[in-house]
């Protein structure tokens, strides 16, 4: 198994963990790690299974680039919401019930 | 050699995903997140993708981390966020 | 107890959608090598008009992926604005009188400064690129913010707008005016693809600094215009 | 000419967002008209070259497809560019006059609007699996903020729940193009299909992938439980934007996958399922709209009711004749379409509605009948295509979709088709019970704009003309499509 193969698979068992995190924790803030855990895993499937060769692709290297844009987008903005969330309800999660607050 | 390094990081990865979201924490989940972003980096070094692992340190690890640890300051202070006037 | 039944079934989904997906990891693995890309793009890459690849990617071959996404972070950053109602990226309290702080900072602040314009500067044929120096340059808002050095100069209002907008606009007349010269959208006129991308990746850079600190600064909510009820419709 | 027209078309919705940033919502407005004025001649033009001489791939940047980014324009994508321009123009109309542009943070609406249509036709003509990744997550941070701006705490609550299902759906998507990408080599979508030979589990595993996670930014049940309170909490202009056209996009990729790939990585378990959880969308989306108790919410459920037929889709085109598949195709075609004139019509017109009663609810609706009937008239006659009762656009839909399923022998799905119509009667109807209702002791009603009024009728009249012109729409669809050497070239086996 070459070594990018190995980080494939890492790549996948973030995924996993960070879907499982996803599913499971209610806390705004966690769920957000989750899925930055999720989107690292995405990432290093794509360059590593890419790349499972030995040869360098800059084009996986390119999306993962805009990927990790996209995401720091999407995490900046979910902060944002959270915070504002948090500040008018007192509220740290979505359930219905009880305020989730760590 | 080089092989049980990479197996190595991989772990190390996979560890301190499930450390971010286990640990009680959530101020030690942040940290913990900056630092799976620095093993990141070097993950990306590893697969030789140098502009990857430099976006990563600088996005992942540093800003992404700095965002969520001064939005987990603000809520271990409890709900009255830092500027209402009244609070003290 | 339904909890940990939850819990556990969630888990033993999430394992299981694991092993399908490494194993499709595996499978693709095993496959014979595929389409000849790579090929295409080392054959392509001197009419790019940079000697990094993935800048080319970036700012050549894939441009209109890397246009929308400015178009994604602009997104955010309004967003982001449009609820923090914030009258100055300086937060008053944050303003310490730590000299010491203050004496380490003036000195970090350039060099972090002049790292974003290496960075920038290497985009063309080492790894970095404006992405990355942008994010230097928002790193070093950060810094200033949290250490309370005074940041007037960047009110959020036209001024600020402009500045969130303006790399998105530049890349977007650089597309048109390629279409009006009768190529494709996006397409460098021959022989000027290198100074276009470096001017594109001078403007980014500033824009992507002005966006990601923007949305930092957006985060905290200040309390001084709640916004009243509306109805809702 | 054809090079002129998609320059102007990706053109146009970035460079109004980026100046209407600069402006404030009434001066955005003024600069939108003009905007919206030179979309729909674009998108008009550019329907009537294709429909004239075919379609062809438009290379970005001047890079052919592998290497760059191609556009694919074909007669579909362009119908659906004509129906965004519709759609957008008349939810942009509305939004100027019914946005209170005092706020100040309704500056904000326009660049958000004109991302949300650049990124809308962005994936009408994506044929790159990344690009349309890029194009789906500009949609739905456009979405998102449209859905919280203002900032309420019930928005935002919304607004979240839509952003962390998108995000996840967004990621799933990205996976499977990790794995094709792994897999091929290419991230153009002809590519793809030139390369894959028969069953390869790990193109199957990376499609499933990407259809899981569109089918949870489709709000497919039972993955629907983001879109009501979003769809119920935004601006009713918003809500038409978001019900009518949002959410077809990522259906209309899943679709794209679907046709494109599933013949060699589907099964029919994985087609009559998918089917399965369309007509329990259909059913489960009717029922609980009739239950709400607020009106936005009936209309933001009858969507995820609605949204259920299209998925009708994967069991009736696969395994079977070829002509049974283009008559399925071309109803999902005209579902999608008439979904989103009768949606975004609904829409508005509960906007004028619940802006005249000044409550969201249902049973406040007495007495309105009297007041707007000509609101009232408009959101029963989109009702009306919702239900399929010809000679609407909904009607042609159903019959076609109802033939396919005769024809493929998969009669289950008729009664799907017949009692989704049952139900949608059902909840228009409690809907026109209620504003008849004279025991309301109110008479202080809000008379809105003629123009807000007129809106709303002009789109729910498209709907029901749709019927009838379905002819020449559907004609479209069949054009001759213009395959480069290039692409060709690529999918030969190295």
């Amino acid at each position: 198994m070459s070594p990018e193969l190995v980080y494939a698979l890492a790549g996948v068992g973030l995924c996993g963990i960070g879907v499982s995190g996803f599913l499971l924790l209610s806390h705004l803030l966690r769920r957000l790690l989750a899925f930055n855990l999720i989107g690292s895993g995405t990432f290093l499937v794509l360059v590593g299974l890419a790349q499972h060769r030995g040869v360098p692709d800059p084009v996986p290297q390119a999306l993962v680039l805009t990927g990790i844009v996209v995401a720091i987008a999407a995490t900046a903005l979910a902060v944002v919401l959270i915070r504002r969330y948090f500040h008018l309800t007192g509220r740290t999660s979505l359930a219905e019930d009880g305020d989730g607050r760590s | 050699m080089s092989w049980w390094l990479d197996v190595f990081l991989a772990s190390a990865l996979l560890l301190t995903a499930v450390g971010v979201l286990l640990s009680r924490d959530l101020f030690r989940a942040v940290v913990m997140f900056m630092a799976f972003g620095l093993l990141m980096a070097l993950a990306w070094v590893r697969l030789r993708a140098p502009d990857v692992a430099l976006a990563e340190v600088a996005i992942g690890a540093g800003l992404t981390g700095v965002l969520l640890l001064d939005a987990v300051s603000h809520f271990q202070r409890g709900k009255p966020e830092r500027s209402r006037p009244e609070a003290g | 107890m339904w909890r940990g039944l939850q819990v556990l079934l969630t888990l033993a989904a999430c394992a299981s959608l694991t092993g399908v997906l490494a194993a499709a990891v595996l499978s693709a693995a095993g496959s014979p090598p595929p389409s000849k890309l790579a090929e295409q793009l080392a054959a392509s890459l001197g009419r790019s008009g940079v000697e990094n690849p993935v800048t080319a990617v970036l700012l050549n071959f894939r441009s209109y992926d890397t246009l929308l996404e400015i178009g994604v972070l602009v997104i955010a950053a309004m967003a982001g604005i449009s609820l923090a109602r914030t009258r100055s990226l300086e937060d008053p309290e944050l303003r310490s009188a730590d000299t010491l702080l203050h004496a380490l900072l003036r000195w970090f602040i350039p060099l972090m400064l002049l790292l974003a314009a290496y960075l920038l500067w290497a985009g063309g044929d080492r790894p970095g690129g404006a992405f990355q120096a942008g994010a230097v340059l928002a790193a070093t808002g950060v810094l200033m913010r949290l250490g309370g050095l005074p940041m007037d100069f960047v009110r959020p209002g036209l001024l600020l707008r402009l500045g969130l907008v303006l790399g998105f606009a530049v890349f977007l007349l650089v597309a048109i005016a390629g279409a009006m010269a009768g190529e494709a959208f996006l397409a460098y006129p021959p022989g000027t693809a290198g100074g276009l991308i470096l001017a594109i990746e001078v403007v980014l850079t500033l824009s992507i600094g002005m966006i990601l600190l923007a949305l930092f600064v957006a985060a905290p909510v200040i309390n001084e215009h709640e916004p009243e009820e509306g109805t809702g419709s | 000419m054809n090079q002129l027209l998609m320059a102007g078309l990706l053109f146009t919705p970035l460079a109004w967002a980026a100046l209407c940033l600069l402006l404030d919502f009434r001066r955005g407005c003024w600069l939108s008209w003009l905007g919206m004025l030179i979309q729909v001649l674009v998108s008009l033009s550019l329907w009537f070259a294709v429909a004239s001489s075919g379609g062809f791939f438009y290379a970005l940047a001047g890079w052919e497809a592998p290497l760059g980014i191609a556009l694919r324009v074909d007669g579909l994508a362009v119908t659906f560019v004509l129906l965004t321009a519709a759609v957008a123009t008349a939810c942009g109309l509305h939004a100027g006059v019914y946005l209170d542009a005092r706020k100040p943070w309704q500056r904000y609406f326009w660049p958000l609007f004109w991302f949300l249509w650049a990124g809308l036709n962005g994936v009408w003509l994506g044929a790159d699996v990344f690009n349309l990744y890029v194009g789906l997550e500009l949609i739905s941070l456009a979405a998102v903020g449209l859905v919280a701006l203002g900032g309420e705490a019930a928005a935002l609550r919304a607004a979240l729940r839509y952003l962390f299902a998108a995000l996840l759906g967004s990621l799933a998507y990205l996976l499977g193009v990790a794995l094709l990408y792994g897999r091929f080599g290419t991230l153009s979508l002809a590519g793809i299909d030139g390369l894959l030979e028969g069953r390869d589990p790990a193109a199957a595993v990376a499609v499933m992938l990407m259809l899981a996670g569109l089918a949870l930014k489709t709000a497919l049940f039972p993955l629907h439980g983001w879109l009501p309170p979003a769809h119920g909490i935004a601006k009713s202009p918003v809500s038409a934007l978001l019900s009518g056209l949002v959410v077809k996009a990522s259906f209309y990729i899943a679709a794209r996958l679907w046709l494109e790939l599933g013949d060699r990585l589907g099964s029919q378990l994985l087609a009559q399922g998918i089917g399965m959880l369309g007509a329990a969308a259909v059913v489960w989306g009717s029922w609980l709209a009739f239950r709400q108790t607020h009106l936005k919410q009936v209309v933001a459920y009858s969507s995820v009711a609605q949204i259920g037929y299209l998925f009708l889709l994967f069991p009736l085109s696969y395994a079977v004749a070829e002509p049974v598949s283009l008559l399925a195709q071309q109803g999902i075609t005209l579902q999608v379409i008439s979904h989103a004139l009768a949606k975004a019509a609904m829409f508005l017109a509960a906007g004028n509605l619940i802006l005249s009663v000044r409550s969201n609810r249902v049973d406040a609706l007495g007495g309105v009948s009297h007041f707007l009937p000509f609101s009232l008239f408009s959101f029963g006659l989109a009702g009306v295509s919702l239900m399929g009762l010809p000679p609407t656009g909904g009607f042609a839909a159903k019959w076609l979709l109802l033939q396919a399923s005769l024809a493929s022998g998969q009669w289950w799905w008729v009664a799907v088709l017949l009692l989704g119509g049952v139900l949608a009667a059902a909840y228009v109807f409690r809907i026109y019970r209620a504003t008849f209702a004279e025991d309301s002791d109110s008479d202080d009603f809000f008379h809105p704009p003629k123009s807000m009024e007129a809106i709303p009728m002009i789109l729910a009249l498209l709907a029901l003309g749709l019927g009838l012109v379905a002819e020449p729409v559907l004609s479209v669809l069949a054009l001759p499509f213009e395959v480069p050497v290039d692409v060709a070239a690529v999918a030969v086996q190295p």
